[in-house]
């Protein structure tokens, strides 16, 4: 019933006390998964989101067992 | 086609040699490469160390798909990306990326996307420690066309 | 910037790592290059050996000017040219170019403008032996763009 | 009084009794060093010239002292 959450860079200092799971019946889709463990409405618009390791909009719907992350932008390389 | 996330410094042309060795010699006429490399100097100031912090399992992913992309766009031969994670300092290498094909055309323009593509895509994060001891996440990357 | 035109067998690796040990370490951020390695079929023939000609003082002048020009069109902290002449055998290197930049879109856009001009303005000829024992003058090259 | 006269590559095997040195009051351009050494009228459509180690066209005037090479295509790199 869990949906593991992540987040990486800026956005786990900035937000440090967001929960790392949260209940797959309480949510549906990535926006969902977004307000649940962070208490906030939407996810500000540069956020990047993946789930299972996919890129995803936050729209993408969420099912029991995903793993949902949150990120900056990329600035590797 | 490999892909290798490196903690630690790393020796490009030892991982390009090492990856070349297993082609067939005469195989292949073009090779092009692509190492970044840290400065001591971004966005005006000096920086004095940087960590990269990456994504596991998700990296990995996107970099195999990159180069997939790359190999359904060119015609290859190889292709090859190390990328090096956690702390590092100026001059020391972040990036390879070499592509190897018959022809130059399909090299030149598969390196150049597989760079575009890593940086847009793959899931790595910079934060440098500047010379006045704060530390800063990078935010943008530099325009690559 | 420097050129070497060179008979027998070179290590492109070599050259470019001596001629990076010249440059201020973390100056440079993007480091981009490409190797032409003989192949072992050309045009559909199995080819057993190369010899390459070329005019010997124009040569290096033409490629001092590609490597001159290249940095009017773009902003280089380095560049490096080293073509092999004379006779070789498939799967040997016979030319490296290498751009040094701040930023990966010079690097990228420099080193394949050094190739492009070189196959086009620098005198080298090849006269390839083939497997049946005939030999033949090379009279195109492959296109670049 | 002598310009110098170069052959490279197949042209060189193709012509192999052109002369190496021209006398310079013969001649006025590149293409009447060709026929000069050659004893052939224009030099084919093909052919690059160089003076002095850098490339021209054959309308280009030569003088004493210079060095004029005809080429096939390059075909280096």
């Amino acid at each position: 019933m869990a949906i593991q959450v992540k987040f990486f860079a800026s956005l786990k200092e900035d937000i440090p006390d967001a929960l790392r799971e949260v209940n797959s019946e309480d949510v549906a889709t990535v926006a969902d998964v977004w307000a649940a463990a962070t208490g906030i409405k939407e996810p500000p618009a540069h956020v990047v989101c993946s789930v299972n390791h996919s890129h995803e909009p936050v729209t993408h719907p969420v099912k029991e067992g995903d793993e949902v992350a949150f990120f900056p932008p990329i600035t590797g390389g | 086609m490999a892909v290798h996330i490196v903690e630690g410094s790393f020796d490009p042309n030892r991982y390009q040699a090492e990856h070349e060795a297993s082609l067939v010699a005469g195989s292949f006429g073009a090779t092009a490469n692509f190492i970044g490399t840290m400065r001591h100097i971004n966005e005006g100031d000096e920086v004095t160390g940087m960590t990269l912090e990456h994504y596991p399992g998700m990296t990995e992913k996107e970099l195999e798909n990159i180069i997939s992309d790359a190999c359904e766009q060119w015609r290859l031969i190889d292709a090859l990306i190390v990328h090096r994670v956690g702390p590092m300092t100026p001059g020391e290498p972040i990036v390879l990326t070499t592509v190897w094909s018959m022809h130059r055309k399909d090299a030149f323009e598969a390196v150049r996307f597989l760079m575009e593509a890593l940086k847009s895509r793959a899931p790595f994060w910079k934060k440098e420690t500047l010379a006045n001891g704060r530390s800063r996440w990078v935010e943008k990357n530099t325009p690559g066309y």
